[in-house]
Protein backbone atom coordinates (compact mmCIF):
# COMPACT_ATOMS: atom_id res chain seq x y z
CA UNK A 1 0.00 0.00 0.00
CA UNK A 2 0.94 3.91 -0.61
CA UNK A 3 1.71 5.74 2.77
CA UNK A 4 2.28 9.65 2.38
CA UNK A 5 5.08 10.78 4.55
CA UNK A 6 6.19 13.94 5.70
CA UNK A 7 8.68 15.13 7.84
CA UNK A 8 9.25 18.44 9.94
CA UNK A 9 12.36 20.75 11.64
CA UNK A 10 15.16 18.73 12.42
CA UNK A 11 14.39 15.07 10.75
CA UNK A 12 13.11 17.08 7.46
CA UNK A 13 16.68 18.67 7.51
CA UNK A 14 18.52 15.40 8.46
CA UNK A 15 16.71 13.20 5.77
CA UNK A 16 17.18 15.63 3.11
CA UNK A 17 13.82 15.48 2.40
CA UNK A 18 10.35 17.27 3.72
CA UNK A 19 8.57 14.01 2.50
CA UNK A 20 7.88 10.90 0.38
CA UNK A 21 5.78 8.70 -0.66
CA UNK A 22 6.15 5.03 0.65
CA UNK A 23 5.26 1.51 -0.76
CA UNK A 24 5.21 -0.18 2.33
CA UNK A 25 3.31 -3.47 3.98
CA UNK A 26 3.84 -1.46 7.47
CA UNK A 27 0.30 -2.35 9.43
CA UNK A 28 1.04 0.00 12.60
CA UNK A 29 3.48 2.88 13.22
CA UNK A 30 5.92 0.88 14.45
CA UNK A 31 6.86 -1.31 11.79
CA UNK A 32 7.01 1.44 9.60
CA UNK A 33 9.41 3.01 11.82
CA UNK A 34 11.05 -0.19 12.10
CA UNK A 35 10.90 -0.42 8.30
CA UNK A 36 12.44 3.72 8.10
CA UNK A 37 15.05 2.88 10.52
CA UNK A 38 16.69 -0.04 8.57
CA UNK A 39 17.61 2.40 5.94
CA UNK A 40 20.41 3.00 8.51
CA UNK A 41 22.82 5.90 8.78
CA UNK A 42 20.44 9.22 9.51
CA UNK A 43 17.18 7.19 9.46
CA UNK A 44 18.53 4.25 12.42
CA UNK A 45 20.25 7.39 14.28
CA UNK A 46 16.78 9.70 14.84
CA UNK A 47 14.17 6.79 14.43
CA UNK A 48 15.79 3.56 15.66
CA UNK A 49 17.45 4.68 19.07
CA UNK A 50 17.50 7.64 22.08
CA UNK A 51 16.24 9.79 20.00
CA UNK A 52 12.41 11.50 20.35
CA UNK A 53 10.29 12.18 17.80
CA UNK A 54 6.60 12.50 17.61
CA UNK A 55 4.21 10.99 14.71
CA UNK A 56 1.01 11.95 13.25
CA UNK A 57 -1.53 9.79 11.36
CA UNK A 58 -3.83 11.87 8.89
CA UNK A 59 -3.16 14.93 11.40
CA UNK A 60 -3.92 12.78 15.15
CA UNK A 61 -1.20 12.08 16.88
CA UNK A 62 -0.23 8.66 17.15
CA UNK A 63 1.31 5.91 18.78
CA UNK A 64 3.08 2.61 18.02
CA UNK A 65 0.02 0.75 17.49
CA UNK A 66 -1.90 3.26 15.53
CA UNK A 67 -2.87 1.09 12.79
CA UNK A 68 -1.71 2.37 9.03
CA UNK A 69 -4.30 2.09 5.62
CA UNK A 70 -3.61 2.76 2.01
CA UNK A 71 -3.05 6.95 1.61
CA UNK A 72 -2.54 7.38 5.14
CA UNK A 73 -0.64 10.72 5.64
CA UNK A 74 2.05 10.06 8.29
CA UNK A 75 3.95 12.93 9.69
CA UNK A 76 7.22 12.04 11.47
CA UNK A 77 8.45 15.17 13.44
CA UNK A 78 10.58 16.63 16.49
CA UNK A 79 8.51 17.73 19.59
CA UNK A 80 7.30 20.66 19.27
CA UNK A 81 8.72 24.30 20.19
CA UNK A 82 5.86 26.60 19.10
CA UNK A 83 5.14 30.03 20.20
CA UNK B 1 -17.71 30.07 15.81
CA UNK B 2 -17.40 33.23 13.90
CA UNK B 3 -16.00 35.31 16.85
CA UNK B 4 -13.21 32.63 16.99
CA UNK B 5 -10.72 33.28 15.00
CA UNK B 6 -7.19 31.26 14.02
CA UNK B 7 -4.73 32.84 11.72
CA UNK B 8 -1.75 30.70 10.54
CA UNK B 9 0.92 32.66 8.49
CA UNK B 10 3.57 35.08 7.68
CA UNK B 11 1.88 38.36 8.01
CA UNK B 12 2.18 40.94 10.82
CA UNK B 13 -0.50 41.96 12.77
CA UNK B 14 -1.55 44.23 14.97
CA UNK B 15 -2.60 43.77 18.55
CA UNK B 16 -4.67 47.01 19.11
CA UNK B 17 -6.55 46.37 16.14
CA UNK B 18 -7.51 42.58 17.13
CA UNK B 19 -7.94 43.67 20.26
CA UNK B 20 -10.80 46.31 19.16
CA UNK B 21 -11.97 43.44 16.91
CA UNK B 22 -12.91 41.73 19.79
CA UNK B 23 -14.64 45.31 22.33
CA UNK B 24 -17.88 45.26 20.29
CA UNK B 25 -19.37 42.83 22.43
CA UNK B 26 -21.21 44.30 25.63
CA UNK B 27 -21.27 41.29 27.71
CA UNK B 28 -17.64 41.10 27.36
CA UNK B 29 -15.93 43.34 29.88
CA UNK B 30 -12.75 41.90 30.17
CA UNK B 31 -9.88 41.34 27.29
CA UNK B 32 -6.58 39.50 28.44
CA UNK B 33 -4.03 39.19 25.31
CA UNK B 34 -0.87 37.93 25.01
CA UNK B 35 2.08 39.08 22.63
CA UNK B 36 5.44 36.82 21.93
CA UNK B 37 8.18 38.80 20.58
CA UNK B 38 11.54 37.43 19.15
CA UNK B 39 13.97 38.03 21.61
CA UNK B 40 17.69 37.83 22.12
CA UNK B 41 18.23 35.44 24.82
CA UNK B 42 17.05 32.16 26.03
CA UNK B 43 18.83 29.03 24.52
CA UNK B 44 21.33 30.93 22.67
CA UNK B 45 22.68 34.40 22.82
CA UNK B 46 23.25 36.67 19.84
CA UNK B 47 20.29 35.15 17.87
CA UNK B 48 18.92 37.73 15.10
CA UNK B 49 16.17 35.70 13.86
CA UNK B 50 13.83 32.60 14.42
CA UNK B 51 12.32 30.90 11.40
CA UNK B 52 9.30 29.19 12.14
CA UNK B 53 7.85 26.21 10.42
CA UNK B 54 4.59 24.28 11.13
CA UNK B 55 2.24 21.57 9.86
CA UNK B 56 -0.44 23.33 7.26
CA UNK B 57 -3.64 21.95 8.17
CA UNK B 58 -2.89 20.10 11.10
CA UNK B 59 -2.08 23.17 13.05
CA UNK B 60 -5.10 24.83 12.42
CA UNK B 61 -7.43 22.00 13.29
CA UNK B 62 -5.38 21.19 16.60
CA UNK B 63 -6.06 25.56 17.80
CA UNK B 64 -9.59 24.90 16.78
CA UNK B 65 -10.19 22.09 18.85
CA UNK B 66 -7.72 23.73 21.83
CA UNK B 67 -9.83 26.82 21.06
CA UNK B 68 -12.98 24.72 22.08
CA UNK B 69 -12.00 23.30 25.38
CA UNK B 70 -11.20 26.40 26.13
CA UNK B 71 -14.98 27.69 25.67
CA UNK B 72 -15.73 24.70 27.13
CA UNK B 73 -13.54 25.54 30.54
CA UNK B 74 -14.23 29.11 30.76
CA UNK B 75 -17.70 31.21 29.27
CA UNK B 76 -15.79 33.18 26.84
CA UNK B 77 -17.16 35.82 24.31
CA UNK B 78 -14.84 35.71 21.68
CA UNK B 79 -10.87 34.78 21.31
CA UNK B 80 -8.72 35.28 18.60
CA UNK B 81 -5.07 33.51 17.91
CA UNK B 82 -2.18 34.53 15.66
CA UNK B 83 1.14 32.47 14.76
CA UNK B 84 3.07 33.65 12.57
CA UNK B 85 5.36 31.44 10.31
CA UNK B 86 8.57 32.11 8.10
CA UNK B 87 11.57 34.13 8.96
CA UNK B 88 11.20 36.84 11.72
CA UNK B 89 13.90 38.68 12.63
CA UNK B 90 14.77 39.95 16.43
CA UNK B 91 12.10 42.52 17.64
CA UNK B 92 9.18 41.14 15.61
CA UNK B 93 5.81 39.81 16.77
CA UNK B 94 5.49 35.81 16.24
CA UNK B 95 2.26 34.97 18.77
CA UNK B 96 -0.96 36.54 19.53
CA UNK B 97 -3.51 35.80 21.91
CA UNK B 98 -6.73 37.29 22.61
CA UNK B 99 -9.37 36.42 24.45
CA UNK B 100 -12.61 38.35 25.83
CA UNK B 101 -15.13 37.40 28.47
CA UNK B 102 -17.46 39.02 30.86
CA UNK B 103 -14.98 38.36 33.96
CA UNK B 104 -11.44 39.06 33.71
CA UNK B 105 -10.16 35.76 35.64
CA UNK B 106 -11.61 33.70 32.91
CA UNK B 107 -9.87 36.09 30.06
CA UNK B 108 -6.74 35.38 31.99
CA UNK B 109 -7.33 31.40 32.69
CA UNK B 110 -8.41 31.61 28.79
CA UNK B 111 -5.44 33.79 27.32
CA UNK B 112 -2.72 31.65 29.25
CA UNK B 113 -4.34 28.24 28.48
CA UNK B 114 -3.65 28.91 24.49
CA UNK B 115 -0.34 30.26 25.15
CA UNK B 116 0.66 27.21 27.46
CA UNK B 117 -1.07 24.86 24.75
CA UNK B 118 0.73 27.25 21.63
CA UNK B 119 4.43 26.76 23.14
CA UNK B 120 4.47 22.69 24.23
CA UNK B 121 1.71 20.81 21.82
CA UNK B 122 0.66 22.99 18.96
CA UNK B 123 3.32 21.55 15.66
CA UNK B 124 4.99 24.35 15.28
CA UNK B 125 8.85 24.18 15.57
CA UNK B 126 11.72 27.09 16.09
CA UNK B 127 14.96 27.77 14.07
CA UNK B 128 17.31 30.12 15.70
CA UNK B 129 20.02 32.25 13.51
CA UNK B 130 22.54 33.17 15.06
CA UNK B 131 25.10 36.52 13.74
CA UNK B 132 27.81 34.22 12.40
CA UNK B 133 24.90 33.12 9.51
CA UNK B 134 24.84 29.76 11.47
CA UNK B 135 21.57 28.01 12.52
CA UNK B 136 19.83 25.36 14.62
CA UNK B 137 16.50 24.15 15.63
CA UNK B 138 15.39 24.67 18.84
CA UNK B 139 15.34 21.61 21.37
CA UNK B 140 12.14 21.34 23.32
CA UNK B 141 12.50 22.37 26.67
CA UNK B 142 12.18 19.73 30.05
CA UNK B 143 9.44 21.84 30.67
CA UNK B 144 7.23 20.24 27.62
CA UNK B 145 7.65 16.96 29.13
CA UNK B 146 3.67 16.86 30.06
CA UNK B 147 2.81 16.96 26.75
CA UNK B 148 5.05 13.67 25.95
CA UNK B 149 1.98 11.67 27.53
CA UNK B 150 -0.35 12.19 24.60
CA UNK B 151 2.49 11.93 22.01
CA UNK B 152 4.53 8.67 21.07
CA UNK B 153 7.87 9.14 22.14
CA UNK B 154 10.70 6.10 21.05
CA UNK C 1 11.90 54.29 36.77
CA UNK C 2 11.30 55.51 33.14
CA UNK C 3 9.92 52.07 31.39
CA UNK C 4 7.07 51.93 34.43
CA UNK C 5 4.12 54.32 33.64
CA UNK C 6 0.90 55.27 35.57
CA UNK C 7 -1.72 57.63 34.04
CA UNK C 8 -4.72 58.50 35.77
CA UNK C 9 -7.43 60.75 33.68
CA UNK C 10 -10.33 60.80 31.56
CA UNK C 11 -8.52 60.50 28.44
CA UNK C 12 -8.96 57.64 25.57
CA UNK C 13 -6.00 55.23 25.66
CA UNK C 14 -5.03 52.81 22.33
CA UNK C 15 -4.11 49.65 23.84
CA UNK C 16 -2.10 48.76 20.82
CA UNK C 17 0.45 51.69 21.13
CA UNK C 18 0.66 50.97 24.56
CA UNK C 19 1.81 47.47 23.62
CA UNK C 20 4.10 48.94 20.71
CA UNK C 21 5.45 51.25 23.22
CA UNK C 22 6.78 48.08 25.43
CA UNK C 23 8.01 45.94 22.48
CA UNK C 24 11.12 47.66 21.75
CA UNK C 25 13.27 46.23 24.35
CA UNK C 26 14.75 43.07 23.10
CA UNK C 27 15.20 41.70 26.46
CA UNK C 28 11.26 41.14 27.09
CA UNK C 29 9.66 38.20 24.38
CA UNK C 30 6.59 38.18 26.50
CA UNK C 31 3.86 40.99 26.85
CA UNK C 32 0.58 40.26 28.51
CA UNK C 33 -2.00 43.04 29.05
CA UNK C 34 -5.91 43.41 30.15
CA UNK C 35 -8.30 45.95 29.16
CA UNK C 36 -11.50 46.36 31.10
CA UNK C 37 -14.62 47.92 29.58
CA UNK C 38 -17.67 49.28 30.65
CA UNK C 39 -20.18 46.70 30.44
CA UNK C 40 -23.83 46.12 30.01
CA UNK C 41 -24.89 43.68 33.08
CA UNK C 42 -23.24 42.81 36.50
CA UNK C 43 -24.26 44.31 39.43
CA UNK C 44 -27.91 45.90 37.62
CA UNK C 45 -28.98 45.27 34.06
CA UNK C 46 -29.82 48.55 31.77
CA UNK C 47 -26.74 50.10 32.82
CA UNK C 48 -25.76 53.18 30.38
CA UNK C 49 -22.42 54.54 31.34
CA UNK C 50 -20.19 54.04 34.44
CA UNK C 51 -18.61 57.37 36.22
CA UNK C 52 -15.28 56.49 38.02
CA UNK C 53 -13.97 58.77 40.70
CA UNK C 54 -10.96 58.52 42.34
CA UNK C 55 -8.27 59.90 45.38
CA UNK C 56 -6.09 62.56 43.35
CA UNK C 57 -2.52 61.69 44.72
CA UNK C 58 -3.14 58.77 46.66
CA UNK C 59 -4.17 57.05 43.64
CA UNK C 60 -1.00 57.67 41.96
CA UNK C 61 1.15 56.70 45.15
CA UNK C 62 -0.67 53.48 45.49
CA UNK C 63 -0.30 52.28 41.95
CA UNK C 64 3.35 53.54 42.15
CA UNK C 65 3.51 51.18 45.43
CA UNK C 66 1.94 48.42 43.54
CA UNK C 67 4.32 48.78 40.45
CA UNK C 68 6.98 48.48 42.83
CA UNK C 69 5.74 45.10 44.73
CA UNK C 70 5.02 44.23 41.41
CA UNK C 71 9.20 44.29 40.44
CA UNK C 72 10.20 42.84 43.81
CA UNK C 73 8.02 39.69 42.91
CA UNK C 74 8.65 38.95 39.04
CA UNK C 75 11.72 40.34 36.23
CA UNK C 76 9.99 42.69 34.60
CA UNK C 77 11.41 44.87 32.03
CA UNK C 78 8.88 47.59 31.50
CA UNK C 79 5.06 47.91 32.72
CA UNK C 80 1.96 51.07 32.04
CA UNK C 81 -1.02 51.26 34.17
CA UNK C 82 -3.47 53.42 32.21
CA UNK C 83 -6.97 53.92 34.68
CA UNK C 84 -9.66 56.47 33.08
CA UNK C 85 -11.82 58.35 35.77
CA UNK C 86 -15.58 60.24 34.83
CA UNK C 87 -17.69 59.67 32.40
CA UNK C 88 -17.52 56.81 30.48
CA UNK C 89 -20.14 54.96 28.39
CA UNK C 90 -21.58 51.22 27.76
CA UNK C 91 -18.51 50.03 25.76
CA UNK C 92 -15.68 52.45 26.87
CA UNK C 93 -12.61 51.72 27.41
CA UNK C 94 -11.97 51.60 31.85
CA UNK C 95 -8.21 50.19 32.27
CA UNK C 96 -5.38 49.07 30.83
CA UNK C 97 -2.28 47.38 31.94
CA UNK C 98 0.52 46.15 29.94
CA UNK C 99 3.40 43.93 31.02
CA UNK C 100 6.82 43.13 29.47
CA UNK C 101 8.75 40.17 30.93
CA UNK C 102 11.46 37.88 29.41
CA UNK C 103 9.21 34.78 30.18
CA UNK C 104 5.20 34.85 29.66
CA UNK C 105 4.54 33.51 32.95
CA UNK C 106 6.31 36.24 35.04
CA UNK C 107 4.22 39.04 32.58
CA UNK C 108 0.84 36.94 32.77
CA UNK C 109 1.53 36.65 36.54
CA UNK C 110 2.45 40.24 37.29
CA UNK C 111 -0.78 41.63 34.72
CA UNK C 112 -3.00 39.67 36.78
CA UNK C 113 -1.72 40.75 39.91
CA UNK C 114 -2.26 44.48 38.76
CA UNK C 115 -5.32 44.35 37.75
CA UNK C 116 -6.41 42.44 41.61
CA UNK C 117 -5.03 45.48 43.00
CA UNK C 118 -6.31 47.78 40.74
CA UNK C 119 -10.13 46.41 41.19
CA UNK C 120 -9.61 45.37 44.94
CA UNK C 121 -7.29 48.15 46.55
CA UNK C 122 -7.03 51.35 44.79
CA UNK C 123 -8.97 54.68 45.49
CA UNK C 124 -11.31 54.56 42.52
CA UNK C 125 -14.86 54.36 42.72
CA UNK C 126 -17.56 53.43 40.21
CA UNK C 127 -21.16 55.30 40.27
CA UNK C 128 -23.64 53.14 37.73
CA UNK C 129 -26.09 55.38 35.55
CA UNK C 130 -29.04 53.56 34.53
CA UNK C 131 -31.46 53.77 31.06
CA UNK C 132 -34.25 55.84 33.56
CA UNK C 133 -31.72 58.49 33.99
CA UNK C 134 -31.07 57.15 37.90
CA UNK C 135 -27.48 56.27 38.98
CA UNK C 136 -26.41 54.44 42.10
CA UNK C 137 -22.40 54.14 43.89
CA UNK C 138 -21.50 50.00 43.32
CA UNK C 139 -21.06 48.19 46.52
CA UNK C 140 -17.73 46.46 47.28
CA UNK C 141 -17.72 42.61 46.50
CA UNK C 142 -17.49 40.17 49.32
CA UNK C 143 -14.42 39.10 47.26
CA UNK C 144 -12.76 42.49 48.43
CA UNK C 145 -13.47 41.49 51.88
CA UNK C 146 -9.54 40.36 51.94
CA UNK C 147 -8.29 43.97 51.21
CA UNK C 148 -10.59 44.68 54.39
CA UNK C 149 -7.27 43.41 56.96
CA UNK C 150 -5.22 46.94 56.02
CA UNK C 151 -8.00 48.77 56.08
CA UNK C 152 -10.15 50.44 58.82
CA UNK C 153 -13.78 48.41 58.77
CA UNK C 154 -16.08 49.43 61.94
CA UNK D 1 -5.63 71.84 65.63
CA UNK D 2 -6.83 72.29 62.08
CA UNK D 3 -7.79 68.74 59.94
CA UNK D 4 -8.40 68.53 55.91
CA UNK D 5 -10.95 66.30 55.75
CA UNK D 6 -12.22 64.78 52.04
CA UNK D 7 -15.34 62.62 51.70
CA UNK D 8 -15.47 60.24 48.46
CA UNK D 9 -18.34 58.48 46.51
CA UNK D 10 -20.90 57.54 48.45
CA UNK D 11 -20.05 59.28 51.45
CA UNK D 12 -19.44 62.75 49.18
CA UNK D 13 -23.21 62.91 48.16
CA UNK D 14 -24.63 61.54 51.44
CA UNK D 15 -22.46 63.76 53.32
CA UNK D 16 -23.65 66.98 50.68
CA UNK D 17 -19.92 68.42 50.81
CA UNK D 18 -15.86 66.92 49.37
CA UNK D 19 -14.73 67.70 52.30
CA UNK D 20 -14.39 70.46 55.16
CA UNK D 21 -11.79 72.08 57.46
CA UNK D 22 -12.49 70.95 60.55
CA UNK D 23 -11.02 72.24 63.86
CA UNK D 24 -10.84 69.49 65.98
CA UNK D 25 -9.19 67.99 69.48
CA UNK D 26 -9.23 64.22 68.02
CA UNK D 27 -6.16 63.13 68.82
CA UNK D 28 -6.76 59.57 67.00
CA UNK D 29 -9.20 58.55 64.07
CA UNK D 30 -11.56 57.01 66.23
CA UNK D 31 -11.70 60.30 68.34
CA UNK D 32 -12.14 61.90 64.88
CA UNK D 33 -15.24 59.41 63.78
CA UNK D 34 -16.50 59.24 67.01
CA UNK D 35 -17.00 63.61 66.90
CA UNK D 36 -18.35 63.37 63.10
CA UNK D 37 -21.15 61.19 64.13
CA UNK D 38 -22.05 62.90 67.09
CA UNK D 39 -23.23 65.25 64.46
CA UNK D 40 -26.22 62.81 64.38
CA UNK D 41 -28.56 62.32 60.89
CA UNK D 42 -26.45 61.13 57.93
CA UNK D 43 -23.14 61.57 59.94
CA UNK D 44 -24.16 59.08 62.44
CA UNK D 45 -25.95 56.58 60.20
CA UNK D 46 -22.52 56.52 58.09
CA UNK D 47 -20.20 56.35 60.70
CA UNK D 48 -21.40 55.18 63.48
CA UNK D 49 -23.09 52.02 62.63
CA UNK D 50 -22.78 48.99 60.76
CA UNK D 51 -21.88 50.87 57.38
CA UNK D 52 -18.21 50.04 56.08
CA UNK D 53 -15.88 52.84 55.07
CA UNK D 54 -12.03 53.65 55.04
CA UNK D 55 -9.85 55.96 56.67
CA UNK D 56 -6.85 57.46 54.90
CA UNK D 57 -4.46 59.95 56.44
CA UNK D 58 -1.73 61.77 54.49
CA UNK D 59 -2.96 59.85 51.64
CA UNK D 60 -1.69 56.16 53.61
CA UNK D 61 -4.58 53.37 54.86
CA UNK D 62 -5.25 54.26 58.60
CA UNK D 63 -6.82 52.39 61.03
CA UNK D 64 -9.26 53.42 64.57
CA UNK D 65 -5.46 53.78 66.36
CA UNK D 66 -4.02 56.04 63.92
CA UNK D 67 -2.46 59.13 65.43
CA UNK D 68 -3.67 62.80 63.80
CA UNK D 69 -1.85 66.11 63.91
CA UNK D 70 -2.32 69.20 62.99
CA UNK D 71 -2.74 69.60 59.03
CA UNK D 72 -3.53 66.34 58.33
CA UNK D 73 -5.47 65.42 55.50
CA UNK D 74 -7.80 62.64 56.59
CA UNK D 75 -10.31 60.96 53.78
CA UNK D 76 -13.39 58.86 54.29
CA UNK D 77 -14.57 56.95 51.80
CA UNK D 78 -16.41 53.54 51.02
CA UNK D 79 -14.79 50.49 50.17
CA UNK D 80 -13.31 51.16 46.59
CA UNK D 81 -14.99 49.73 43.72
CA UNK D 82 -12.13 50.40 40.64
CA UNK D 83 -11.27 48.72 37.82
Amino acid sequence: MTLNLIYFARLKDTFGRGGETLDSGAASVAELLAELAARGGVWADELGSGRVFRVAVNQTMAGPDTALAAGDEVAIFPPVTGG
Amino acid sequence: MSNFTIRVGHAEFEPGAEIAALSGNPAAGAIASFVGLVRNYGDAAHVTALELEHYPGMTEAELARIVDEARQRWPLTAATIIHRVGYLPLGEQIVLVVVAAGHRRDAFAACEFLMDYLKTRAPFWKKEHYQDGSSRWVDAKDSDDDAAARWMAQ
